[in-house]
Order: C-alpha cells, then structure tokens, then sequence
C-alpha cells in the first residue's frame, strides 16, 4: 500500500506541507481565499528545532493502536487506510493517548482527526506530498 | 550617509489579498527580506536585501508574491545609464573590483539567434525519428591518420582511449566548492543515467562520487586543487583547464569561509584558506609547456584517458587551437564569453573575450585548412541555451556542446547571478548545510535528465527534418544553417550563406 | 474448529477480529447476557447527555456478525464444563467448544450500606439497560446523590448534570479521580467540574441511608431523589471457578491463556501484567480488553501473538477539560502547570513510568510509548520531550526508522 | 544561371548498370535500352554512361576526356598535360550530330602516360600524381574539364536524356564488360555538360540517386585531404569519399560501404564480437564519412562494380542475374527490357553492399 513518507534530511521546514493539508481539508478552490486569516490546524505538522525539521502525519500502521483503542469504532481501517468517521468520534482521545508518532490531534469540529491519506479530499496524491517543494514528503509503496 | 544611498533594483510586490501568513518566503529567504508581524499578522519585506532570486515567489502557495523591476530612475541618460552610475558609485564607496556571476548579460550579439536550420522538402525525405532509428552518440578523442591490419588483414583498432556519448552534451565543469555536494551529486547521477559526462571543475573528487567514474571528466586547472594519481585515473578523461569564458585571463578565487569540511578535504588545501587559482599555468607559459603537461597527464594516466584542453574563446583561437590540436591532446573544449562563473570580476566578465558561434565558425575552419580536424574532437559550451543552440553549434562543426548554466537551471537556479555572496537559495552556489538541503538530488538528477531528454528528442526531430539520422552527418555541415540579419563578414565568418540564398 | 465466546463487549469483539485473521471458516459462536448488538459500555453517559443516539453507540457495524460469519446467542452462561468442552446455558442448552474465550467483564460493586433497602431510586452505572432505567428517573426536579467519585460516578455526572436539578458527588478518598490523579491534578479536574454546578464531598463515606436522603460519618445529611452507586467494580470469574487460576482476576499470560487448557480469558475480567509497575494487575480499560482478545483470537486460530504492552492508561474528559494518563505514578517527577494546563511525568530507572495531562494533551501518545517500550530515557533527548512531546527528542536514526 | 561548381544543385535520378564477370565485352546499345525506358526519371537536363574495358589496346594508359569551351583553352590544357604526361595518342571523340543534344563542348580523348621525371619529382605515387593534375586542370584553367581519367574506361556525358547522349556519343560502337548509366532530374537548368553524370576520378565512376544531406559535413571533411569539390555535386563527394577510403586509405569495397552507409549502433551492438569491434572502429574512425540521406549509387572500379543504397533504402535498386551477368539498376523495368530472362532478382537491403567483380577478382 501507499504510504506518506518523509524523510527529514530534504525537509526544509518550509511548513507549505502544513498549509496545504489545511487547503486539502477545506475543498476549497483558492488557498488564499481558503486559509486567508485563518489559523490553520492540520493533520501533518512539522516538528522542528535546531535546523532539523520533518513533517508527521499518520503512518497508518499495520497494528494500529489507535484503531484498537478507539471506544467506539469511529477509527478504522479501510483498505489500509485508517479512517476516523467524524459522526461517531466522542472525542475521549483515547487515540491520542495512544498514537506513538502523535499523529492524531483534535480537530475544529469537536472529533479527532488525522491523515486520511486525502482519500476523502482529493484523487492520487495527498495534499502534502504534492505541496512539498523537495521531495522530503512522498507517497509510495514500500516494504 | 546619504551619497552611499542605492535605491534597490528590484520591489517584492505582495498582494495581500492573497497572502496568508504562512511565513513559507521568510523561512526559505537567506538574505532576511521578509519578516512576519506577530502583532498584526502581517509579512513585510526589505526590499534592498533582495536579490531576486524568486525562491520566495516561487515557493508562495498562494501566489502572492512577485518581484518587479523598481521604476526609481535617474535623469534618462543613454550614456550614463542607472547601472552604470550605480556602479560607479558602488566603487565609490567601497574601493573595490566589482563582484558578478554567471554569464554575460549585456546586450551583445547571440549569433545562435541568428541563424536559422534547414528541414527537407520533396527532394528528399524527411525521417520520423518515432519510426525510424535516429543516432545521436557521439564519439570523442583524436583519431589516427592511418588504418593498420594484422597480419591476417584484418582492421586492427588503433584509436587513442575514446569518450563515448550518448548525445552529444556534456555537462561542464563546475567545482564542488562552487556549488553544492547535492547539485554535484545531482550532475554526477544524471550523467550516470543519460550516458553522458560531468566534470569535476577544479575542485577535487568528493569521495562519494568516485562511483560515478565512468561518467566524470576529472578537470586538472592551475590551481591543482585536489589533483592526485587516484583523481587522475578515477574519470574517463582529463581535462586541463587554460581558460574560462566568463573570465579570460584570469585566475580564480575560492574565499576561505567556503573552504570548509569536505571541500578542504577534497581540495587537499588548509580548512579556511583562500583556494586561489593562478591566472596562467606557471608551468605553462608557451604551447611546448602545454605538450609537456598533455604528456605528463597522460603518462600519469598510462595514455588510457583521451585529455581536454579547455580554453576560452579569445581573439586569436583559432590560431591557439591549432597549438593545442599539435600539442598531444585529443579534445579541445573551447568556452564563449558568455559563459557562467561563480565569482568573477564584473568588468571582465562583460567585456573580455568573444562569442562561442564565432570562435568555434573559426577554429573549425582553422583545423580544417590545416587538414588536421579529424585528429582532434571539438566541445564547445558558453551559453547553450536549447537544444537548436546545440543543433546549430554541431552544424557549425562542434563534436559536442559542454552546458553548465542551463543544467542549473533544470535544478533550480533563477539566475539572479548573485553566487558569489554564497547564499545561493536554491541549494546550488553555497555551502550553507540549511541552504544545500533545499536542492535534492532526487529531483535534480531527474530535472537534469528531463532536460536533456527532452533536447535529445528535440535535437533528433531537427536532425529528421534535415533528413540527418545520425548526428556525425551533421557537424561541420554549414549548409543546413542560414544567417538572418548578419553582414557579409559575419556571414563570411560563420561560413554560412544568408537565409533567401539557395544550396 | 469451534470458538466460543462468552462476552459481546471490546474484548469479545475483539476475539472474533483476531479469530478472523487466521480462520476465515472455523464455527464462531459469541454468547452474551445481553440482547443488544455490541455496543460502546463507556458512551453510556454520552447516550444521556444526549451526544450520541443508540444508534451510535454500537461497536461494530449492523453487519458486524454476518460478516465475521459468527453466531450469536442471547442467554446467560451458567457453566463450562471442562471436560466435556461445553459451554451450559442457563436455556440449559450446551454449546461444544474446541477453543474457548471467557469475557465477563465486570461487575458493579455495591458495599452493604446500612439502610440502602429503603432507597427506592437507586442505579449503578455499568450497561446500556442501567442508563435506560436511570434515565427513565431523571427530571429537572430531582436532586441525585453519586456514591464514588471515580470514572464512573464523575462520566455519570456530567451525562446527567442538564437534566437534574442538583448533583452531588461523595468520595471516602480525599480527592476525586484518586486512581488515576495525584492531589493537585484532581483538584485541577474538581474546580472545573464545580465550576459547573457539581458538589463534592469528599473525605468521608455514608454512614447510613434513608428513604431520601444519606446520613455521612461526620452527620451531615444529603437529601437525594436519586442514588447513583458507583463505589467500584469487580471482575466477573465465576465461570471459571475451580477450573482456572483466579487471583484477583481471571490470571492470563501474554497470549491470553488461562491455567485451563483450550479456554482463554479477555478484558475486565482478567488479571495481567502491567509493564509499566511490573506488577499483575486489573485492568479494566477498553483498549486492553480489545488488544487482549484479539490476542486471544490469533492465538486460539493457531497464531502468534503475545499482548505483553498492557499498562493503565485513561483518557476521559469532563466538560470539555481532557484527562490522559497512563502508567504508574512512581519515581521521580517533572511537572508543569499553567491554568487548566497540567503535566506531570514520573520516571525512575531511565524509565517513564507514568504520566497524567490535563487540558493540553497534544502529542500524548509519546509519552504511552515511552513507558509502553520501556524506553531508556537517555536515548532520547528527555528534557525536549517533557518540555514538548514529539518524535524530535528520538535519535535521527530512530525518527528515521519510525518515518520511514 | 548559375552552373555546377558555383551553386549546390541537389537531382533526382534515374540508374544503371551491367557487368559481364567473365569479362565478356558487349555493345553500349544495351545500356542505352536499359536507361531509356526511365525516360520519366530524368528530365534532359543531364545524361552519361561509364564503360569499363572499352580500350583494350590501351589499357596500361590513363584515357583523359576533356570538355573544352574553346580551342584556346584547349591548347592551354594540352601545353598543361605535355609538361606532366607522355601523351600517346589523342583524338576527338566521335559524336554523332543530334538535334535533342546542342550546344556541345570540345570533347577530346588523350591516352597518357605520367612523364616518369615529373611523377619522381612529386614524391607522389602514380595515381596520386594523376588526380593532382586532373584537380588542377578542373580548378587552374578555366574552361577546362577532365572528366573521364581511368584506365581502360571512360566517361561519356553530356546535358540531355540518357539515351540522347548515348546516341551522340555512339555508345553502340564501344564494347565493354560493364557499363554504367544516369539520367539525371535536377532541380533547376544547368546547361553544363561537366555536371552530368556519371562522376569519375581515376578509374572510379559513380552514377548515384538520392539528395544526401550530409553533403556539406562530408565535402568539408574530405577537402581536408586533398580533394577539391569543384561540381559542388552529390555524386562528386561521393567519389572523393569512395577514392579516399578505398585507395588512400586501403579499406576493402565491403568496408568502403560499412563507413558510408554505416550500420545503426544497435545493429553493430548485436553483431559478433569481431564483426561488432571492425564496424565500431569504421565508424569511429571515418566518421565524417557516413553518407546520409537518400541515395542509390553504382560505383565501377577496376575490376568490377559495386551498388549501395543508404542504410534506411530511402531509394529504389534493384539486382538482377543471368548466367554470368549482373544488372543493378533504379527499376526493374530497365533490367527487364534487355533480359526479360533473369535466374534472379532481388532488392538490396539499405547499407547492404552489392559487389560484384571480375571472376577472380577481388574488391
């Protein structure tokens, strides 16, 4: 399966990957008319200090904790995929607590949320990947 | 003080309808131009630090940013231009030798623009390079004068060693040092992939990239930066460097802040050192000097790597490639005025030697009187902007083109031709680790290889048009150029007839 | 092969999906005392706070046993017979297994409060069918007691607060959550929760009931209309009485087997190791009961797998203010608190042994895979990681094993 | 207008040829049948044949024919071949008055001999000797043109169709063992009889058909060794790169034809390692010599005759064989017409050369 992957030796900590996960989850058309005069809160962030930056979003592990621990279902695997349906999220962040990479964060409408790998948004690539200026972000198969 | 003022040249314009603070110019501008306003949240630039080198703009999400020309002027004087007094006054202030990078930019002729190629039309066929074979490669190195046979009659392959090329481009020199380990990696990789040469420049081998041998020129220049048996033997050819386009006549200068780590190591000099390279070889000052250093490099090579002499197209080129052709070397590399540098005096740069069309129209002529261009193979480089630049040059009688400026711009550069200050933001003319990160080999060897698969295909869809299917039939063939708006001497120069003049 | 499952809740869910993994044909057959489709036991109070509808509280889809081709049966059982592998229903009917999963759960636990058989109202807070018959109590009128200021009795609370005219909430601890905070923390959480509307009385315990009211040890006298019990819980093991090991709980190694051969045990009603005291321990929590009995699953299907990460962790929140903890509170601490912010960490031996967070718990889960590794704390830059939880404070190998 | 030699003038043409392996001598009429039935592919601006073994008795002599444009020229040029050669028999070549071919030059035949003082002198070998003074006759006095300067051959060619110039020049009335024939379509009106067809230095004479487009890389390259394209036509340079691969520098007709009409590197990639290093070297080694473009030729030597299509066929040739005869011509009307009879027939493929010389011969 595809995953998101970055490597931190050619992420720049530009944070663009950040913005144009916010656009992503807006469906928006325009990123200005988007995010302009918005704090943005999105499903990868970059984690930087001292000129070393990556960005980190859901791995979506083969043994997710988060999907184990969830206490109602809302958090599953589809395809590979571990998908948070927002109607069922009670918010108890039971997978934030359990998360390892703290990928998972709370979101403005009250749910969790969490890289859907832009499944939900756009077609072939996720946001990020296509937004990263150097190929730090990718979106491949691997082993 | 007020008469050291100099209104900047260039404006950011940003549209704040469209920005949205997301800071990603000011964290990627290493010349500090912007800066966010937590109060208000809010970007605002510094103009004066700017250099336009449009990595902001181009790594704007929201295309809020663009770079404008300033429209300050001083009183409109055609001699004295806004430049020229700005320079002046630069000088003024700092009793200095004006700094400049990359090529020429002044406003000079560019003969490739004026000359046209020929295509077939009814009297012979024209070939589909998708249908039929269409052979690019290129062989470089001297050639014998005579066949021998064994004694069974058979052909018996005396050729010096050979530098074999998939197309006939080459990217040249260019010293890790001058630019980045990745923007070298990146070359090295590409020319890997495309089955063509890099060239070390002057600055040694970076360990890594010994791998690469196959596909590297090792390039021996008057400085000997990093030059030893190991480096020598480690290419396929050798490359001795007399000259340089964009800066006949002289020297070379790497400052010691950039002579750090690696780059100390591989040039085998004192960390923090000025690596500074002689204008002349001092052991060169005669062509017979230049015969003995042909032989030595050869000797040192056991006469296994074909040797470059590279020079810079000045007055008399002609006449000095006939010297190199005589002196033992198996290719001549010969770069036009308008060829890139890291660092070179401004006023040298735009004022000293000519354009590579008519350097090489002459020195192709030159060998040919004298009978002896079959013995030497020809490179030539200088601003090679397209792939027609090349067909044309090959049609004018090069072997094979060196490129050096248009392959950083396939990895990113904006030319904003300001390498010498080392803070290069597109990773390519610094050393800054923060810097050298943003250009990843990843992408850049395959920009590189786009690049120069996308000219390949070009170049064999102008040689089918010509009827041409391999690209040996079309060096030194003038017939397919035409000159547009060029005066007899020109004309005469080139040795190309006029558009409108028939076969 | 024929699985049998007794529990329909996270553990037993659980089971069917590890099963299911391995087996995609053997007989499954789930056994549950209850006649609902699984559903979520900790949305209970979300269900009358109104947050979710019934609907959303179910576990697994509406297809959950079809597609996992399992055959559920509504019926209490009353025994297993070892030696004959059956299963005996209180239908009398006996259900044949090779492989066995026992899920009880737990189990309310009611003290023998004197007077307490005169209360009319009185609820304990465990199923779906408790918050029904709760629920059929509330008005705004009423004033509600809750013994136990715990999980259940606080989830309780604030579920109900909208709809009652008074909560108050009693505690023989001195400090309310006192399983999973320290002194300061809970004092954080109790201002909150006042700061609602909710009473506390703590340090002290009931001394008697009457019809309406409660009279505590120091004589003070709390009228109610309605009782909430919410004291304690206790693993349900009879089942496995005289047939298996049963310490506190049900004992279960790492692959979720009990002293008895062919028969496995999952969830509240087990006992296992806790990685992050050493020591063997309930843990009633719904992420380790669905990781245990998945565990089981794989393993009674002829896998491999040892569940041996459990530790204590809850995350819960009260009016919008988040609680996370987890592990064990021993060893030395690093604390921060700014407002409703709280942060204390507890680490000896080069070890994080536990945490709790309060308001920020962004990153959290950083910090449950330190204690959950065992995570020598001097690889990792430790003092980045109490100050900012991230993947930052790794090695560049480790973050670069973790990325990529 | 501008004529041969002061503009490049590309033309489509019509071939072809026959050779007898036994060395059996036969009229020139054949020939004549044979290229006019291609009437079309030319267009009377330029016609001319070569025969080989027309002057047995005097066959150890260079046989020059000379254009004049006037008897002044002409006895410059004889005054010229006096102080360089021992001329052993001269003549007007006989023609017959035609009404289609007008406007004719002087046309002279003088048997030589190289004077064995001058040829000592000029440290050349005898060849060589005779194509310096055959380039400085075509470039130092104007008005004058060797274009036949083999042994026991020569070249008759004129401006007008094919079969016209055979007639003018009594073709029938020659007995040779192989004869070659054009008929040219230029694409614009030369009324110069030296820029017909066929081209002839020494005793190699190419008709040719195509427009190749690497004329000038090859013309600049092959003036690098002596040669003067004075014609400025295809088939000139063609004969310059045929005279200076096999002659000058000793490559065999077979290795002749792998620089000109080289093999593509994929083909030489899967050759045989020894084959694959020879036709690697040949195209290293003479690069500047690969012909590109169209073209069909027949080269006559010596000893035999050899035809070779460009390496993509971009032109028609076709071989025919009967008893000891061969015939390679353009169409396989014009093979037909005079042997309807053929053992054989078949089209070469692109670069693959078809040699065939005098039995025990060798090329």
């Amino acid at each position: 399966m595809k995953r998101v992957y970055v490597n931190e030796k050619w992420c720049l900590g530009c944070h663009l990957c950040e913005y144009h996960c916010a656009f992503a989850g807006t469906n928006g058309k325009d990123m200005a008319r988007s995010l302009k005069d918005i704090k943005i809160n999105p499903k990868i962030k970059i984690e930087e200090k001292d000129g070393v930056s990556f960005a980190v979003s859901c791995r979506h592990c083969h043994e997710p904790l988060c999907v184990k621990g969830c206490i109602t279902g809302a958090l599953s695997v589809s395809g590979g995929v571990i998908t948070i349906d927002h109607n069922r999220c009670v918010s108890c962040y039971t997978c934030i607590l359990s998360c390892p990479y703290g990928a998972i964060s709370p979101s403005d409408d009250g749910a969790v949320q969490k890289c859907e790998l832009c499944v939900k948004t756009s077609k072939g690539t996720p946001a990020c990947v296509e937004g990263c200026p150097n190929g730090a972000i990718v979106f491949e198969e691997r082993g | 003080m007020a008469v050291n003022f100099l209104y900047p040249d260039y404006e950011v314009a940003r549209n704040y309808d469209r920005c949205i603070s997301c800071r990603a110019c000011e964290r990627q501008c290493a010349n500090e131009v912007h800066e966010y306003l937590e109060d208000s949240n809010k970007m605002v630039c510094d103009d004066a630090k700017c250099v336009n080198c449009h990595r902001c703009v181009s790594l704007c999400p929201t295309r809020a940013l663009k770079i404008v020309k300033s429209n300050n002027t001083y009183k409109e004087n055609q001699n004295w231009t806004g430049k020229t007094i700005n320079e002046l006054y630069r000088q003024a202030n700092s009793g200095g030798v004006l700094l400049s990078s990359m090529g020429n930019p002044e406003n000079y002729p560019v003969y490739f623009d004026k000359i046209l190629i020929n295509a077939s039309q009814v009297t012979n066929p024209s070939i589909d390079p998708l249908r039929e074979p269409m052979e690019t490669k290129v062989f470089l190195g001297a050639k014998p004068q005579d066949i021998e046979r064994n004694e069974k009659g058979q052909i018996v392959n005396n050729l010096p060693p050979q530098i074999s090329l998939s197309m006939p481009i080459m990217f040249s020199a260019m010293s890790y040092g001058s630019i980045s380990y990745n923007a070298h990696e990146s070359l090295a990789r590409a020319a890997e992939k495309l089955g063509i040469l890099y060239n070390t420049g002057e600055g040694g081998l970076h360990e890594d990239f010994y791998r690469y041998g196959k596909n590297t020129i090792v390039q021996v220049a008057s400085g000997r930066f990093g030059v030893h048996p190991e480096y020598l033997n480690s290419g396929v050819a050798v490359e001795i460097k007399i000259g340089q386009g964009a800066k006949p006549g002289i020297g070379g200068h790497l400052p010691g802040a950039k002579i750090v780590g690696d780059i100390s190591r591989t040039r085998m000099i004192p960390e923090r050192s000025d690596a500074i390279s002689p204008a002349p070889h001092h052991d060169i000052y005669s062509i017979e000097d230049l015969r003995q250093l042909v032989f030595s490099l050869k000797e040192a090579t056991d006469y296994k790597k074909p040797v470059i002499v590279k020079i810079a197209a000045v007055h008399n080129v002609a006449a000095i490639a006939s010297g190199i052709a005589r002196s033992g070397a198996d290719i001549i590399a010969i770069d036009g005025f308008r060829g890139g540098t890291g660092a070179a005096p401004t006023r040298i740069r735009d004022h000293v030697g000519i354009p590579i069309e008519l350097a090489l129209a002459g020195v192709d002529k030159r060998l040919r009187d004298e009978g002896i261009r079959g013995n030497v193979s020809l490179v030539i480089g200088g601003s090679i902007r397209s792939s027609a630049d090349i067909v044309k040059a090959v049609a004018l009688g090069a072997d094979c083109v060196y490129i050096a400026t248009s392959a950083l711009l396939a990895l990113g550069c904006h030319l904003c031709r300001s390498c010498h200050g080392g803070k290069c933001n597109w990773g390519i003319a610094t050393q800054v680790p923060e810097l050298v990160k943003r250009l990843n080999p990843d992408i850049g060897y395959k920009r590189l290889v786009n690049l120069l698969t996308a000219w390949q295909h070009e170049i064999m869809e102008m040689m089918g048009g010509m009827g041409i299917n391999s690209i040996e039939s079309l060096r030194g063939n003038r017939l397919m150029l035409r000159g547009v708006g060029l005066n007899e001497k020109e004309l005469e120069i080139l040795g190309i007839k006029h558009a409108g003049e028939g076969l | 092969m024929k699985y049998v499952i007794i529990g329909n809740s996270a553990a037993g869910i659980g089971t069917v999906e590890g099963i299911r993994q391995v087996d995609k044909d053997g007989e499954i057959t789930v056994i549950s005392n209850e006649p609902h489709h699984t559903y979520s036991r900790p949305l209970i109070s979300y269900l009358l706070l109104g947050k979710v509808t019934e609907e959303k509280m179910k576990y697994r889809s509406d297809d959950f046993y079809e597609k996992n081709k399992a055959r559920f049966i509504h019926a209490a059982a009353n025994e297993i017979d070892a030696k004959t592998k059956q299963v005996v229903l209180d239908n009398g009917e006996r259900v044949n297994f090779d492989k066995l999963l026992v899920a009880t759960g737990s189990s309310a636990f009611v003290p023998p409060f004197e007077g307490l058989a005169l209360v009319k109202d009185k609820f304990t807070f465990m199923s779906l069918d408790d918050a029904h018959k709760l629920n059929d109590a509330l008005a705004p009128n009423k004033k509600v007691l809750i013994i136990g200021a715990g999980l259940i009795g606080l989830k309780c609370a604030e579920g109900i607060l909208k709809r009652v005219a008074h909560i108050t909430v009693i505690d023989l601890a001195p400090r309310i959550l006192s399983s999973i905070l320290d002194d300061e923390g809970a004092k954080v959480v109790q201002s909150h929760i006042e700061s609602k509307g909710i009473e506390f009385k703590l340090s002290g315990g009931v001394k008697t009931f009457e019809a309406n009211a409660a009279i505590l040890d120091n004589g003070q006298k709390i009228d109610f209309d309605i009782l909430v019990l919410a004291v304690g819980v206790r693993p349900n093991t009879a089942l496995l009485k005289d047939i298996a090991y049963i310490d506190r709980g049900i004992a279960v190694n790492g692959k979720s087997e009990t002293s008895a051969p062919y028969i496995y045990a999952a969830g509240d009603c087990t006992q296992t190791y806790d990685v992050s005291s050493g020591q063997n321990k309930i843990m009633a929590l719904l992420p380790n009961a669905y990781m245990q009995g998945e565990c089981a699953g794989l393993n009674m299907a002829g896998g491999e797998k040892n569940f041996n990460k459990a530790i204590p962790m809850n995350a819960i929140g009260f009016f919008g203010l988040h609680v996370v903890t987890a592990g064990n509170y021993s060893g030395d601490t690093y604390f921060k608190a700014d407002g409703n912010n709280y942060k204390r960490l507890f680490y000896s031996d080069n070890k994080l042994n536990g945490y709790i967070l309060i308001g920020n718990v962004e990153k959290a889960g950083i910090y449950t895979s330190l204690i959950r590794e065992r995570t020598p704390l001097d690889s990792i830059d430790f003092a980045l990681v109490c100050e900012k939880p991230g993947l930052m404070a790794f090695t560049k190998e480790d973050r670069m094993a973790k990325l990529s | 207008m501008l004529r041969e030699g002061q503009i490049r003038i590309p033309s489509g043409c019509a071939i072809s040829g026959m050779i007898n392996k036994s060395g059996k001598r036969i009229s020139g009429e054949a020939i004549i049948k044979s290229i006019s039935v291609m009437h079309d592919r030319s267009n009377g601006l330029g016609g001319g044949f070569a025969a080989y073994g027309i002057y047995p008795e005097y066959k150890n002599y260079y046989a020059l024919h000379i254009f004049y444009d006037s008897v002044l020229v002409k006895k410059e040029c004889e005054e010229f071949l006096e102080r360089h050669f021992d001329i052993i028999n001269l003549s007007k070549i006989p023609t017959r008055k035609i009404k289609e071919i007008t406007d004719e030059p002087l046309i002279w035949r003088y048997f030589v001999t190289p004077l064995q003082t001058k040829l000592a002198s000029s440290q050349l070998d005898e060849r060589e000797f005779v194509t310096k003074c055959v380039f400085r006759v075509n470039t130092e006095i104007k008005g004058s043109y060797v274009f036949s300067s083999g042994k026991n051959m020569g070249v008759f060619k004129a401006v007008g169709f094919p079969e016209d110039v055979g007639r003018f020049y009594k073709l029938e009335e020659y007995e040779g063992w192989c004869f070659t024939a054009h008929g040219r379509y230029p694409t614009n009106t030369p009324g110069w009889w030296g820029g017909a067809h066929p081209f002839a230095l020494l005793d190699y004479s190419v008709v040719h058909n195509g427009e190749i487009s690497s004329y000038d890389a090859n013309r600049r390259a092959i003036e690098m060794y002596d040669y003067k394209c004075t014609l400025l036509t295809d088939t000139e340079v063609i004969t310059y790169i045929i005279d200076y691969l096999h002659r000058k520098k000793g490559l065999t007709l077979n290795e002749v034809a792998s620089v000109i009409a080289a093999p593509f590197w994929k083909t030489i990639e899967n050759m045989k390692p020894e084959e694959r290093d020879t036709h690697e070297y040949l195209r290293m080694m003479f690069s500047a010599q690969l012909i590109n473009g169209p073209f069909s030729i027949l080269v006559g030597f010596e000893g035999g005759v050899m035809a070779l299509n460009d390496r993509l066929k971009l032109r028609s040739m076709v071989v025919g064989e009967k008893d000891d005869t061969v015939y390679i011509a353009s169409e396989e009307a014009a093979i037909r017409i005079i042997e309807p009879n053929l053992d054989n027939i078949w089209a070469p493929k692109g670069g693959q050369p078809v040699i065939v010389c005098l039995n025990g011969g060798d090329a």
